[in-house]
């Protein structure tokens, strides 16, 4: 049964250095308030899984959080380039950062497979692309059935799931709603999980589109109004797309964005 | 998040067809101007049939398909790799994630669905990519510039784009035409157009047909149906083919006549216009 | 983009001797009439495929249209035997009936590799039981990544699926809640499906809890109000409980059945 | 449809805890009458931890369930594998796709979920089974009276069992004592409980402890930790171990001084028997 706790306690209690950690939300519903947590209270060597690492891994990496990365697409979503993300894998600026890189299938299926308590996940992917040789985490499977020839990747379990939501009630049960992406595979695939939500109720009255996500398969909720901006959550906010705009600016240069985090997020 | 590469190094603006695309040629007398982006987009929205299913990537792939939906195509289903089926935009969308999508949508379902049951099982007609690099043989690099190891341009990487360069029925690539980008050989392989050539897609179980038109601000090149090799069918108005082999890393073959695209019309540019010009108003949720 | 016919028409269409045929819906939204409408055309040699083959494959059994059935769990729920199947399976009446077995998990996960274009599906099942040895259709698989061995199923693509679901728009989109089962897997796994609705209406409002089967996903949509009974279909009706049970003495007896066939179905 | 063998030849009536179960012995005085299923129905109860999932199938296993939650465990989480999680029926289902646990549940989730993404992990603390033979090892026949190929008896078969007994982190057995049940050898191995004896679960990759209570209308049996044989841990009251000796096909072993059951409650049987006597309305669909 999930607990409702403070953000900053939650984030001490659930995760540590060198931990693996998914903060997932498909551009939707992306859990900033509580990586900027993570930021503040300094992990290190972290191995951040995510399919678009967004804005906020370039913050955790430009921080110097992360010793790896796992995703598939590396980009500032209708902007261009993350500058920090491109900093550390070209000039290992704040340092070294290992990348495993996978396509939004695989890293999909292989969330889907750590949910389902399998090892591995089979797709039909990476055929042909570069993508195989680059990591040992991609490899063909042969059908037992018909001897066709596909894709497996191995499941991701994360040490923690990170995720925000629209609703908790006060038996940790979580409600979302609107594009939903990969979180309820990140929570249940994950061994400890962190949903971060707008508001807590008293019931969770059934809403057109929800998922529900009971209590007793999340670690901790934590009420944090706002706490998806500068991505939003439906119904509550909407995408503050000059912040991401802006943000090409502002992580451009080393400097700038070491000042800016320190203003604000520090 | 499919088809945009890196803004800077590659550039290729995906918020906006009309924003820094270069002014075309005069436009042909008694029509309004309209740069070559606007010229792009255009053509690649005409080759969407109504009625049709389209993976949509976000930027101009967007545009071309909303544009279609407002002219030609109005029962076009736009699916979006963020899981929304049907999605009836009034304005394209800036992100794959904007919250219109979902709320216009048809349907919304997980990341996992899209992928494992709409796109996987070649039930999309149409797939739009973007690309980086591209070779003769239409196979796109969107992962880095250089060496893997130690890049020279570390681009954001495939998205969805391999599996839906592998499963849609047809691809659509729309990529801004140059030496830079139309390369002998691609530094990686991010999504798989032809391979190295015929029998390739089948050999490595591709079950989709792959690209079927490259839609460039020069002209328009269609695969060799018995080489596979990109040839360019057609011209934009007041682009020469040697204006497009020079654009071309590669000895460009053409068909014997190249044919000139029709410019846009009225309509289409007012329709493109309205769409692109329409910015959403500050909706910053800080607070 | 599915069209909206009568029934008659969409089975004759759909429908043919031979074809295999998954009549979905757990417990809920089983779509009876359309079971009724395939017997009244005669069909035969079908392979019928269902986890819960209910009084409905009981019925499409002990009429003969039936070769072969895919199942995992054969009875009356809450009730007992189905004695149709049972009288197919240790008396061959009216015919032999090829059985394949499997798990609920396992049927399942054999529509979900159906609906996904995959040619098998991975699951932790069946070791240990003797269902194995009972069918080429369930074998072993091994983890490329781990060397752990699981287990796999061939995918399920039948010829045709069809459902019962609460809503269609004009368009052809179909809308259901409550217990959805494997519906939406049964149809996107198959060649040609067909659902029967409740009602046709002009746009489909957003329901808590709802699924939508776009129509272009779709191949026929028929209005049959009532064509779950006596399963049911929420927000329209309730499961006729008293039927399940008194279809228990129906079934018993070959000359009983056949009667209440002729006078309720034929 | 998991735990509900035929109801004929191998009678286990899964409607009702209370219906033909033999009358019980003279029961202690100062208690009220109660049958033996409503003793095996209240000791099964007793067993679910308050705040626990319980993977429950319909009949008695779900009248337990039940029971459990309007007694010493409100909080008990009634999982079903129609997809229906967190559901607080009013009543007992009369089916595991009843409307009443969709309409109660905290989630609804599609049933390739419920047993992928809930049961097969692991995440459900207990999981309860019927079952029409079960073997000294606890394996379980819900398939085939007699040869596969030409069955005495054809039973419904698997349905959610094989994984329930797989994954659970342990499994209960409810179950009515008689030699035609408790044979020394199923006829069909379709859930798997120790196999042939220890480590065979392991060596299975069975990852859920497997079934840790047999619940009958006699008694209770429990696994050996050493040898994983079912022995004799209470007896109902008013009952011999030469009667549960008498209606098991196998050397029944016991505990060397066998426990009795406490009888049922009087709130207990209320409370049962609120439940099992609350008949929904006719509420055909008939049109």
């Amino acid at each position: 049964m999930a607990t409702v706790v403070p953000l900053a306690e939650a984030v001490a209690e659930l995760v540590h250095d060198g931990d693996s950690v998914a903060m997932e939300g498909f551009t939707h519903l992306i859990p900033y308030a509580a990586g900027h947590e993570i930021i503040r209270q300094g992990r290190r060597d972290l191995t951040l899984i995510r399919m678009t690492p967004d804005l906020i891994y370039d913050q955790l990496i430009g921080m110097g959080c992360a010793r790896r990365l796992v995703f598939s697409w590396g980009g500032n979503p209708g902007v261009g380039s993350l500058h920090r993300f491109r900093d550390a894998v070209q000039n290992r600026w704040p340092g070294p950062l290992e990348i495993e890189e996978h396509s939004h299938a695989g890293i999909a299926n292989a969330y889907v497979a750590g949910a389902s308590g399998l090892p591995f996940a089979v797709l039909r992917g990476y055929r042909g692309t570069d993508l195989p040789g680059r990591t040992a985490n991609i490899k063909p499977i042969t059908c037992p059935f018909t001897g066709e020839e596909l894709t497996a990747v191995p499941a991701i379990n994360p040490d923690v799931a990170v995720v925000h939501a629209q609703r908790a009630d006060r038996r940790g049960n979580v409600q979302l709603w609107g594009i939903t992406g990969v979180q309820k595979e990140a929570v249940l695939a994950a061994r400890r999980s962190l949903v971060t939500v707008e508001e807590v109720v008293e019931e969770l009255e059934p809403r057109p589109g929800a998922i529900v996500l009971p209590g007793w398969a999340i670690t901790r909720v934590c009420r944090v109004p706002g706490g998806s901006h500068p991505s939003y959550s439906a119904g509550y906010s909407s995408r503050d797309n000059d912040f991401y705009l802006a943000w090409d600016e502002i992580s451009r240069d080393r400097e700038t964005f070491a000042a800016w985090m320190r203003e604000h997020i520090l | 998040m499919t088809t945009a590469p890196a803004r800077d190094d590659h550039d290729h603006d995906d918020r906006d067809g009309g924003r820094d695309g270069r002014a075309a040629g005069a436009p042909p007398s008694g029509e309004t101007a309209y740069t070559s982006d606007e010229m792009m987009t255009v053509a690649a929205a005409r080759r969407l049939d109504d009625g049709a299913c389209c993976f949509v990537g976000i930027g101009l792939p967007s545009t071309a398909a909303n544009l279609a939906r407002r002219t030609h195509a109005p029962g076009l289903v736009l699916i979006y790799e963020s899981g929304t089926i049907g999605a009836k935009p009034d304005r394209p969308p800036l992100s794959i994630g904007d919250g219109v999508l979902a709320e216009t949508a048809d349907a919304v379902v997980s990341v996992p669905e899209i992928f494992n049951y709409w796109l996987q099982p070649g039930r999309i007609d149409v797939g739009f990519l973007g690309a980086a690099q591209i070779d003769r043989f239409a196979n796109i690099n969107t992962t880095v510039i250089g060496p893997y190891d130690d890049p020279r341009v570390r681009l954001p990487g495939a998205g969805g784009a391999p599996e839906i360069a592998a499963s849609c029925r047809e691809v659509t690539v729309i990529v801004r035409q140059s030496r830079r980008a139309f390369v002998t050989s691609v530094d990686f392989v991010t999504s798989v157009g032809f391979g190295s050539g015929p029998g390739d897609r089948e050999r490595l179980g591709l079950r989709g047909g792959g690209p079927r038109t490259v839609i460039t601000d020069l002209g328009i090149l269609e695969p060799d149906p018995d080489t596979c090799e990109l040839v360019l069918t057609h011209l934009h108005p007041g682009v020469t083919l040697e204006a497009a082999r020079a654009a071309t890393g590669w000895d460009l073959r053409a068909a014997p006549r190249p044919r000139e695209t029709e410019a846009p019309s009225a309509a289409e540019l007012a329709a493109l216009r309205e769409l692109t010009e329409r910015r959403p108003p500050d909706r910053s949720a800080r607070s």
